[in-house]
């Protein structure tokens, strides 16, 4: 049975306490995979990201996916945590952790609910600029798409 | 029925969200969709094409030709870019 | 141009320690994956794991390796710590901090380096039982000659 | 030219590592391992299956086949088992 935490933050992420939240005295557990997503300052143009949210759905969806991946792998931990709200360039939007008895369980786990986040997780990306002029909705990309659909289709 | 609009379909509108009674012959998202667009300036816009437009009913996902009946939240939006 | 740091240590290996000596400030990363592989305790059986490497080789062959997958994906920081000596079961063996603008190239970049250190870094693992009675070398797996050959031939 | 054996093979053998003068005929990996099997018990066992040892050749993987000539540090070890 793996053990799945799941959630949104409209707070800071904390990837290490996340992590040491679950290994601390651990002696089962080989192989651990993190993925951080971060905003990027895209060359200094953005001052900031606004992450919009559908409550309720987002953290089902969330809690969703998590569990299509703890049923497809045998991972033992997986934790999926998504900001939402202003989020500042150098701060993170995402962050999985996978850990598994063995290595590619956990990276194949982690870069699955990744690319199902994507495209499946209700979140809506604004960019807010440093000039304070072009702001808008990042439009979503058709390698996200594709990225979901080489996983085919989950039962 | 409870209408919610996220992103830019929700600019657009001007609304976040709108508690409607569903009219008669809106049986389907598709249809709802079409009933939305003729209401105003804003919904034109948002809805002017529609197959950039997703739907949760009552918070999964769903497609355009998907029945609404017995549906008590109907969630419409772009295509997601969270992650 | 990637930042590529590799090593090996005699030492216990710190992966937020090292997360935090290159991702603070930064704002133009956009996904971080880690690896961290542990010494499990194999159901309390194991005492210990007794790393042996070949000195030189090994440093030499675990940047050999980063580079590789540095001209391969387009990671900005490619970071692969290894353990030598007695490790303790929840200890770390190896860690692998790999960013890069986009989430794929993070992924991939981790994994290669993973599938290419199990087969080609010098280092040696032997078991120490906590009854005191049976320890031996641990038994290459087929699994990782395999998983190394799906990346195919690097040139 | 230095000899060096790790893991069952450096336990089998009883050596870290030791340095001999290469022997008329030894000329690639292979004649080397052919050579020091007959040298006494330890490296009998140690090498009694060939195909199990693999070879760093101024630390740098090679086959049996790769030629020693103008190596000066020879490494046998069992497939590796690290990461």
């Amino acid at each position: 049975m793996a053990t799945i935490r799941t959630g949104v933050s409209g707070e800071p992420l904390d990837m290490a306490g996340l992590v040491a939240s679950f290994d601390q005295g651990r002696t089962d557990i080989g192989a651990v995979v993190t993925f951080t997503g971060l905003c990027r300052d895209e060359d200094g143009r953005l001052d900031a990201l606004e992450l919009e949210h559908y409550p309720g759905m987002a953290e089902a969806e969330i809690a969703r996916i998590a569990h299509l991946a703890a049923e497809r792998w045998p991972v033992t931990d997986l934790t999926v945590i998504h900001r939402h709200g202003r989020v500042a360039p150098g701060e993170p939007i995402v962050l999985v952790i996978a850990a598994s008895k063995h290595r590619h369980a956990a990276f194949e786990a982690a870069e699955f609910v990744m690319d199902f986040l994507k495209t499946q997780a209700p979140f809506w990306k604004k960019e807010h600029a440093r000039d304070g002029t072009a702001t808008g909705w990042v439009a979503a990309r058709d390698a996200d798409d594709e990225a979901e659909a080489r996983w085919g289709k989950p039962s | 029925m409870k209408l919610l609009y996220f992103a830019w379909v929700r600019e657009r509108i001007g609304l976040a969200d709108e508690t409607i009674e569903r009219p008669a012959g809106v049986e389907t998202v598709a249809d709802l969709i079409g009933w939305l667009k003729a209401r105003g300036d804003g919904y034109e816009l948002a809805l002017a094409e529609p197959e950039a437009i997703r739907v949760a009913l009552d918070r999964e996902h769903a497609l355009h030709d998907a029945s609404l009946d017995g549906v008590r939240e109907v969630a419409l939006f772009p295509p997601m870019t969270g992650g």
